[in-house]
């Protein structure tokens, strides 16, 4: 059956989908410049996992592979989750976390576009809840006088678990700054005495706040692209910096400073590329600003007050199950039906 | 009118009949398991003590001399408890005190732990916890020995700034990626050792008063 | 009541009407304490006993209880059956019954047990009713047993830890390892592990059925996918 | 210089225009055959006064309005009528429906005509005439044109708008009729003004069309129309859209624009009007272009009825032509069937080519994106129009407005899915419109059915009522007991409230014999014209049933020719 | 003041019954495939839980006390029970309308495990009166809530394309896995 | 002992009291669901669910006597509506109760002898005529329930299917590559 119209745009889904995979190298490139390679070990490990996942997933449902397996929506879920987990982490971890994004979240629920829940997110939450040891341990930035693993012993402790004798991981490891900061604030240290610590840059985390200002790049360039649209970033950011800053001009010692916030953790990349995700935020506009506030208050309460170092993951898929009702109750009023009809 | 108050009554007399009897028959059960129940559990607290007082330590019954200590802050109670005093030969060797580690990774643990007489920790284990498991359940001894570090240590032994973790410059270990948890079950031990220490004659005076519930901290149990 | 017709019910609470994974009641302690197969069958079992308990003596008296106070009634009978299976394991199984806490008194409200005896017992005599309660039970034994298992291996990498809880120190020794030096998958044993584990038996028993069914049929399924010359049409 | 609004959303798709817009029309030949279908527009079909075998003059009436929003069809040009039945007409069905097959004579003779003097009648007599002349708006939905100014009591129209916008890519009719005819235009819309009574009147034209925009300012100079530039965003020409750009007023949703003082029309109605009202001519024609893969795209004055083939020829399809759009790319309908008839609606033939329209590429799932909201004119939510319309929810599809939707393709045009959501919305709104017919039958069944079970009670009574009296008048033949007074003693009945009952049902039952009769007398029309020809697509199934149904048939017949008193042969179908 | 809003938040979102505690899922499966049954369900059973709280607290400490702890689970269950009833028929008596949309989800609040449970773990946690109650309103509240939620994405899910053997209760059990793995993210929030 | 009895007696007194009091006070009144259920269905009156009619079918239904899906005019559709309504899971049509496609019937005006037998099985009056004059169905008002058929004598009535025209034509569900069809019934009929 033919039928009108018979013109469309030259777009596409996989076309859309590598932009934004393109728009997430500015981060990726800082974060190799401050930590060294061992996060492309995991985004090359996550990737193949994704495809063979999600190919394993299409023929189980019967749907065709090639279309599916050339979106590149598979990837972007793979490489967001490696971002989110220490780049030291076992292979088999990265291996898991994938896998039950994109199996559980993915396509029990149909797929590219049915999905509920942030695939990338659904992985990141399993893997922090099942093995929270390995997730807390990050690579410290360079250049700061810690001690660095080379880049083979990284290698060998991803694959085969084996540090070299008479190191222990806490030696070559860090909290990241949040965590470091939730730890030490409860042991009565103020904000400012953390900030002074060597991690900390002048935004956030060292290093870290390079990676975020790559992330909101790519960001940026993905507003140009017109492939996100830009009051959602923007209120999230907004949100988050007004909540953090009314905090920190209450009490500064207890209370990070909202740039920290802005530049620690994954606020950038959740920013930009995890509220902002088409499938699991409201369509609405009214609904994405609803989303994008209610994101950044959970994100603050749980990096404040939670039990997890950040809180964007879980402020993602938390308000990922909120998004169908937000969506039913934030319709725009249709043609005709604004105001008095003049 | 009458119709209504009649029905209403018979409804109300069926109802006290099922009642009476699903009482009688409740209550009758209960009274009948009463005494059972009660050894179990004492059975149970035995295991724990045992574990924890070496029975070279004691010929008395420990579970029966007891001793009510109000809620205390050293402690981390709120609530009554009982402390178990251990006696060999009439003297008494060590006391069984029950502790409350308030600020565990997921909130309380609760403790308890074996005093000798001399100030020195016989024993102490975990009791309830709700640490994370797999990281902050390390506590536990089945899952490891390191609640064993506290054996032999005393106040005497180690100065108040020994009793951290190293990694706060004390004298405990650690698993990396759990400090909070140790931390705070440290401190919780060395706080019941200060109440031990502040409360020691009143802990050893022969009781008059033999509780009459031995259940207290059952709700934890 | 024939044999053909006591077959029916067990198949019913086995697998037909399955509670645990058909009608989607007694969901709670389902969930809830699955963590281990011990700790899943022994609630299974109690609530097995429970149930054949409640319609046996619910059964006789059916007539004689008016409308207006059924329920309270069905639910004073009830309570006073979990209360006491309480005591005795109280008595008996300690280590247990501490683990299991407060879904052993939840059994009451428990929604399948009412369920059955709305639904089978105050329809039905004694006897048959009485099978009902236990296959049902039974069928919810069994949800719970294989759901426990599950979650116990993929989280922890054992079977039938905790055993000597509900048989006695002398079965201390019987713990499987079934995978060595595993690292645990924490998720299977909290909520959200139970909550997936339960779906994916669901799905399974859909699975099967759907294979059962193509196989009746002993013709290929009808190709889920339209060619694209379809669209073309 | 007058504010312009926006409406949300629009596209803006490669426009095509120059192909075609740059010669001037031409008249196509005159064919051998004409197929004149009954139903060219919305509302009911045309009725058809001529007989087969008729000869007729060009511009004679061949089938009349026919209720209250219908058109009268005409001659295009002299000839004989050969036939009155089913053709494939240009619908999404494929399917046939009645025609008026036409033969000319080539003679093209006109039957006599005389203009209008439009001023000096009253304004429902000229509505009557514009019905009788069949005319129609030849915007896109062929709307009857004196339906709309047909005004309810109390509605007034303060704005006519003059719908010149033609945002549809590749359609360059309007603009070259502008150019070519803008005198004529802007006597139509005088024609128009009058009727409507309207103080202000705008012409809306996009802004890529610059002579035609020059021809009408020039034209309307000295009447008191203002011709408005609009900017070129596609849908700007649906009616809502250029009511709103122009006057920032919103039709309300579900209603028409009449409900705000606005009415529309488009420019080549206004010129149809001019045709008739200066020159008589009824609507036998009208203006199309033909354009896409062709070798000399143009426009063409193509007279109603002629087969589509015959419109193409003259513009030389190029070889790789797939396939037709008979209107625009974003709305018009897919044909490979050039046998096709001309209708009033078709404003443009397109050749379709691989190159030109490359098949879209195969669909996926939507990501909701929301770009097609981004581009909906309507302000809808397509995503969640498709969410509900592919699962069959179509309860949820009217919650979200399904039928606000003007179906302008806007986003399936920049769906990066490619997922044919207009379809999707057709489909919703096809099975809906079903839905609600059946529940009207359904509706109507139920009443039928309680009125029946309250006649046969009704009858069951009166027999009984009747039995009685009969008993009482044997009773009373016997004149031992005194008859008990006539009236029954139950204290309930009121005996005006039964009366009052009875000359309901009287009257329910008279209404109902009048439904009864004028439904046999469609019956019968129905019947004897319509031959059911639905036998080429039938389920096996339906196969079956009719095999078995003639079966059965076949031998009461021959039970029936065995009996063989009269043995006329069954002329059945 | 604070300490009653932590109770609260605790209640509603850290300690959710049906994500956290696991209670009440019966009718958190079976009511949810509609939003407004969901409304309703949890209206009424809101209702009943801050009712039955209190009650059960004043049955607890002034019929019981300590001696007769061994009638807890009977009373408790039979006084429920009486309060479903009740509400049933004050509902009908003074709110027609109400009772109109709640009323066929009352009787079923009596099997709601979250009913008994919540009052059976107040008197575990010793909860005072004031306690009693908000913890009884914050459990049906965060029932309500997570009721609602899950409603709205079960009805958006008939539209997905989920695979045959997962469709209908099979995906909603693991939407209730991935819901209750977010609600994770409150864990540690109020201790 | 004595304690535990009175307190439950105590309680049950009360909630019997109660229960046996709303119980009178508050008798269920007519039930309004069989109107909606009514409401849903077709009307067409056939019987073919067993019932004399569509409102006793639906009164059985809201007596729960009857399941959902036996009524085969109402089609799939039919059941779905009911299922929604009453709150239950779908339930497909049994072996051989599936429904056929819209006919009405039409009567042979060369063999009808004008017996009146038809217009006296016709539900909906949807049969014109007199006795000894030839009869006609009133296409638009003929609902297709075929009752009409079994009791002519000399068999002249058959079922007609309603062919599709432009009038009733609708729009198939858009089949396209990659996308499961999900109307598998509807593309048949459509075709
Ligand atoms: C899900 C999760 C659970 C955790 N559970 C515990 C725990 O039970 N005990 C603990 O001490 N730390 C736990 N942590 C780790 C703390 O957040 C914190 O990182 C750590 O205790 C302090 O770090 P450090 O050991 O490097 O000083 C957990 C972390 C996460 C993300
Ligand atoms: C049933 C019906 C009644 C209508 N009545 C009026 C009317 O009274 N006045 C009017 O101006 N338009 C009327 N319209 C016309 C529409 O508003 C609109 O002009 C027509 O559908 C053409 O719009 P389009 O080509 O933008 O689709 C009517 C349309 C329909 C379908
Ligand atoms: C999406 C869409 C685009 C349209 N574009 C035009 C157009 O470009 N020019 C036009 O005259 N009518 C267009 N129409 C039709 C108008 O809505 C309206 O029906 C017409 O202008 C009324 O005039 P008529 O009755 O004289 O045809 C369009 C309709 C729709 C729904
Ligand atoms: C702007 C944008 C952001 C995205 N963010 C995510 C994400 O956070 N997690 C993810 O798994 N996929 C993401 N995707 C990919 C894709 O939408 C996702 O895999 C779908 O949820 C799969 O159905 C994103 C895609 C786009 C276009
Ligand atoms: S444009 Fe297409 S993919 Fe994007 S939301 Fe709309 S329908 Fe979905
Ligand atoms: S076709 Fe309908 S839904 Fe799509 S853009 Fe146009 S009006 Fe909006
Ligand atoms: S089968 Fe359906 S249409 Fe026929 S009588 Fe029964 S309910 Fe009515
Ligand atoms: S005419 Fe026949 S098929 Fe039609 S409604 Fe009447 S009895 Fe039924
Ligand atoms: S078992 Fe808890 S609600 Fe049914």
């Amino acid at each position: 059956m033919l039928s009108s119209p018979f013109i469309t745009t030259p777009g596409s889904v996989s076309q859309i989908m590598l932009r934004v995979l393109l728009a997430l190298i500015p981060g990726i490139a800082a974060y190799v410049w401050y930590f060294g390679p061992a996060i492309l070990v995991s985004i090359a490990l996550a990737s193949v996992t994704a495809l063979a996942t999600e190919a394993l997933m299409l023929k189980l449902r019967n749907r065709p592979l090639k279309p599916f397996l050339s979106d590149n929506s598979a990837l972007i879920t793979a490489w967001l989750l490696a971002l989110s987990i220490p780049p030291l982490a076992p292979w088999w971890m990265v291996v898991v976390g994938t896998a039950f994004g994109i199996a559980v979240a993915k396509h029990l629920y149909g797929g590219l576009g049915n999905n509920i829940f942030n695939p990338a997110m659904i992985g990141y939450a399993v893997l922090i809840i099942s093995f929270p040891g390995h997730m807390t341990h990050w690579l410290t930035p360079h250049a700061i006088g810690l001690l660095e693993l080379p880049f083979a012993d990284q290698l060998n402790y991803i694959f085969h678990g084996i540090l070299p004798a008479g190191l222990t991981l806490d030696a070559v490891t860090t909290a990241t700054p949040l965590d470091t900061l939730k730890t030490q604030l409860h042991l009565g240290l103020s904000v400012n005495d953390i900030r002074e610590m060597p991690i900390y840059g002048f935004l956030g985390g060292k290093g870290g706040e390079m990676v975020a200002l790559g992330f909101a790049v790519g960001g940026i360039y993905m507003l140009a692209a017109r492939i996100i649209t830009w009051y959602l970033p923007l209120v999230y950011l907004a949100a988050l910096f007004s909540i953090a800053g009314f905090f920190h001009l209450y009490d500064p010692a207890h209370y990070a400073s909202p740039m920290f916030h802005w530049f620690s953790g994954a606020a950038m990349l959740g920013a930009f590329f995890i509220f902002t995700d088409p499938v699991g935020s409201p369509t609405t506009r009214q609904g994405k600003v609803i989303y994008a506030a209610g994101a950044a208050l959970l994100t603050w309460l749980i990096r404040t007050f939670g039990g997890f170092p950040d809180g964007v993951a879980f402020a993602a898929l938390l308000m990922n199950i909120c998004v169908p009702l937000i969506d039913a109750y934030t319709q725009p009023k249709v043609f005709g039906m604004k105001g008095d009809g003049k | 009118m009458k119709r209504i108050a009649r029905s209403t009554l018979q409804t109300a007399i069926n109802l006290v009949f099922f009642a009476v009897l699903a009482t009688a028959i409740l209550a009758s059960v209960f009274f009948l398991t009463r005494d059972a129940i009660k050894k179990s559990e004492e059975a149970e607290k035995m295991k724990l003590i045992n574990q924890i007082v070496p029975s070279t330590l004691f010929d008395n019954n420990i579970i029966k001399d007891t001793l009510t200590i109000p809620a205390n802050e050293l402690l981390g109670t709120e609530d009554n408890t009982l402390a178990y005093r251990a006696r060999l030969k009439g003297e008494p060797s060590a006391v069984v005190l029950e502790s409350i580690a308030p600020d565990g990774f997921s909130g309380r643990i609760w403790l308890i732990l074996a005093v000798r007489a001399n100030g020195e920790l016989a024993g102490v284990r975990v009791v309830t916890h709700k640490e994370t498991p797999g990281l902050g359940d390390y506590i536990e001894l089945p899952k490891s020995p390191w609640i064993k570090n506290f054996d032999g240590k005393s106040r005497a032994g180690y100065k108040d700034a020994d009793w951290k973790v190293k990694k706060d410059g004390g004298q405990f270990d650690y698993m990396a990626g759990a400090t909070i948890t140790p931390r705070a079950v440290v401190k919780a031990v060395n706080k019941a050792l200060v109440y031990f220490e502040q409360n020691r004659d009143k802990l050893f005076a022969p009781s008059p008063q033999q509780s009459p519930r031995p259940l207290a901290g059952e709700g934890k149990l | 009541m024939n044999l053909q017709e006591y077959k029916d019910i067990f198949y019913n609470g086995l697998w037909k009407q399955n509670p645990g994974i058909v009608q989607l009641l007694g969901l709670c302690p389902l969930l809830a304490v699955s963590s281990t197969v011990v700790n899943a069958v022994s609630l299974g079992l109690a609530t097995s006993l429970v149930m054949a308990l409640s319609n046996l003596s619910i059964a006789p008296i059916r007539s004689y209880v008016p409308n207006e106070i059924r329920i309270p009634v069905f639910i004073l009978i009830i309570a006073v059956l979990v209360t006491v299976v309480q005591y005795l394991m109280n008595a008996y199984m300690y280590g247990l019954y501490v683990v299991l806490g407060i879904f052993i008194p939840l059994i009451v409200t428990n929604c399948i047990v009412l369920a059955r005896v709305e639904a089978f017992a105050s329809k039905n005599s004694a006897l048959p009713s009485a099978m009902d309660g236990l296959a049902m039970g039974l069928g919810l034994t069994a949800v719970l047993g294989v759901l426990g298992a599950m979650r116990e291996v993929i989280g922890k990498g054992t079977l039938f830890s905790g055993i000597d809880l509900a048989l006695g120190d002398m079965a201390q020794g019987w713990v499987l390892h079934i995978i060595p030096d595993y690292k645990g998958f924490l998720i299977a044993i909290l909520p959200p592990g139970a909550f997936i584990g339960l779906g994916l038996l669901i799905a399974g028993r859909n699975w099967l059925n759907l294979r059962a069914a193509q196989k009746a049929r002993s013709k290929p399924a009808p190709t889920p996918l339209a060619s694209p010359e379809a669209a073309q049409g | 210089m007058r504010t312009l609004f926006r409406f949300h959303g629009g596209i803006h798709p490669d426009e095509h225009k120059l192909e075609s817009s740059e010669s001037p029309a031409r008249r196509a030949p005159l064919a051998k055959k004409l197929v004149l279908p009954l139903h060219q527009h919305i509302g009911n079909g045309a009725k058809v006064a001529v007989q087969v075998g008729d000869r007729v003059l060009k511009g004679q009436m061949l089938a009349g309005a026919q209720g209250m929003i219908s058109a009268a069809i005409h001659a295009p040009t002299s000839g004989t009528v050969t036939a009155v039945a089913p053709h494939p007409v240009p619908h999404p069905s494929r399917l046939g429906g009645l025609c008026i097959h036409l033969e000319s004579d080539g003679e093209d003779r006109w039957i006599a005509l005389a203009p209008l003097d439009f001023h000096a009648m009253p304004k429902s007599e000229l509505l009557g005439k514009l019905r009788d002349a069949g005319i129609v708006g030849l915007g896109g939905a062929t709307f009857p044109t004196h339906v709309k100014y047909g005004l309810a009591p109390g509605q007034r129209i303060d704005t006519l708008v003059i719908n010149g916008a033609e945002c549809e890519p590749w359609i360059t009719t309007d603009d070259r009729l502008m150019r070519e005819h803008a005198e004529g235009i802007v006597r139509g819309i005088e024609v128009l003004r009058h009727l409507s009574g309207a103080a202000e009147v705008l012409v809306g034209i996009e802004d890529n069309k610059p002579q035609a925009i020059a021809a009408m300012r020039a034209a309307c100079a000295a009447a008191p129309i203002e011709v408005v530039v609009v900017p070129t965003l596609y849908p700007s020409g649906g009616e809502k859209q250029l009511i709103r750009i122009l006057t920032g007023k919103e039709v309300p949703s579900g209603g028409r624009p009449t409900n705000i003082g606005v009415a529309c029309n488009n420019v080549a109605t206004a010129y149809a009007i001019h045709r008739f009202v200066d020159h008589g001519e009824p609507m036998i024609s009208r203006q199309v272009t033909v354009t896409g893969n062709v070798r000399v795209p143009q426009n063409i004055e193509v007279l109603i009825g002629t087969p589509l083939a015959e419109v193409v020829a003259c513009a030389e399809a190029l070889p790789g032509t797939s396939g037709y759009i008979l209107g625009g790319p974003m709305m018009g309908l897919h044909v490979d069937d050039l046998h096709l008839p001309m209708v009033k609606s078709a404003n443009c033939i397109i050749a379709k080519s691989g190159q030109l329209f490359p098949p879209p590429p195969p669909a996926m799932p939507c990501i909701r994106c929301t770009r097609c909201a981004q581009a909906c004119p309507a302000d809808l939510q397509p995503q969640d129009l498709y969410w509900f319309a592919k699962s069959n929810n179509f309860g949820k599809t009217q919650e979200f407005h399904l039928f606000d939707c003007i179906e302008c393709g806007a986003c399936a045009y920049v769906c990066p899915s490619h997922i044919p959501l207009v379809q999707y919305f057709r489909f919703a709104k096809s099975e809906i419109w079903q839905r609600e017919r059946e529940a009207q039958s359904a509706e109507v069944a139920r009443e039928r059915h309680e009125f029946r079970q309250f006649r046969i009670e009704r009858e069951k009574q009166e027999k009984a009522e009747r039995l009685a009296q009969k008993e009482k008048a044997a009773l009373a033949a016997k004149p031992a007991v005194p008859a008990p007074l006539p009236v029954a003693a139950d204290p309930n009945a009121d005996p005006d409230n039964t009366l009052q009952m009875r000359v309901d049902a009287d009257i329910a039952r008279a209404n109902m014999q009048m439904r009864i009769d004028a439904a046999v007398a469609r019956a019968k029309e129905q019947a004897a014209i319509v031959q059911p020809k639905n036998t080429d697509d039938l389920t096996p199934h339906q196969q079956a049933e009719i095999t078995e149904i003639e079966t059965r048939r076949a031998k009461l017949r021959e039970i029936a020719s065995h009996a063989g008193a009269d043995d006329e042969p069954s002329k059945s179908n | 003041m604070t300490e009653y809003l932590l109770i609260l938040v605790g209640t509603v979102l850290v300690n959710n019954i049906v994500m956290v505690k696991i209670l009440g899922l019966c009718p958190f499966m079976g009511v949810s495939k509609k939003l407004e049954a969901a409304v309703g369900m949890g209206a009424a059973t809101t209702f009943v839980l801050t009712l039955g709280s209190g009650a059960s607290y004043l049955i607890q400490h002034y019929l019981l006390g300590p001696d007769l702890a061994y009638l807890t689970t009977l009373s408790f269950i039979v006084v429920i029970a009486g309060i479903v009833q009740f509400t049933e028929m004050a509902i009908k008596k003074t709110s027609p309308e109400l009772y109109q949309i709640l009323g066929i989800y009352l009787p079923l609040i009596t099997t709601n495990c979250a009913v008994l449970g919540i009052p059976l773990l107040n008197v575990q946690a010793k909860h005072d009166f004031m306690e009693s109650l908000l913890f009884g309103f914050g459990g049906a509240v965060g029932f309500t809530l997570v009721m609602i939620l899950f409603a709205g994405i079960r009805e958006r899910l008939e539209g997905a394309d989920v695979p045959g053997i997962f469709k209908g209760s099979a995906i909603a059990m693991v939407t209730a896995g991935l819901m209750s793995l977010a609600f994770m993210g409150f864990s540690g929030l109020v201790r | 002992m004595i304690t535990a009895l009175l307190v439950m007696i105590g309680i049950s007194l009360a909630l019997g009291a109660v229960l046996g009091f709303s119980a009178i006070k508050f008798k269920v009144e007519g039930n309004p669901l069989v109107e909606k259920i009514d409401a849903v269905l077709p009307q067409t009156q056939c019987g073919q669910c067993g019932y004399p009619g569509c409102k006793p079918y639906a009164e059985a239904i809201a007596k729960g006597e009857a399941d959902i899906n036996k009524c085969p005019p109402g089609g799939e559709e039919g059941i779905r509506k009911l299922a929604d309504l009453l709150g239950v899971d779908y339930k497909p049509f049994g072996e051989g109760a599936a429904p056929k496609a819209k006919a009405v019937a039409f009567i042979d005006e060369q063999t009808c002898i004008g017996c009146t037998l038809c217009l006296q099985a016709c539900p909906v009056d949807a049969i014109a005529g007199a006795a000894k004059q030839m009869h006609t169905i009133i296409a638009s008002e003929c609902t297709g329930c075929e009752l009409c058929v079994e009791p002519c004598p000399v068999d002249c009535i058959s079922m007609k299917l309603i062919p599709e025209d432009i009038s009733n034509w609708k729009w198939p569900y858009p089949v396209y590559a990659l996308t499961p069809v999900r109307n598998e019934a509807r593309k048949v009929e459509a075709s």
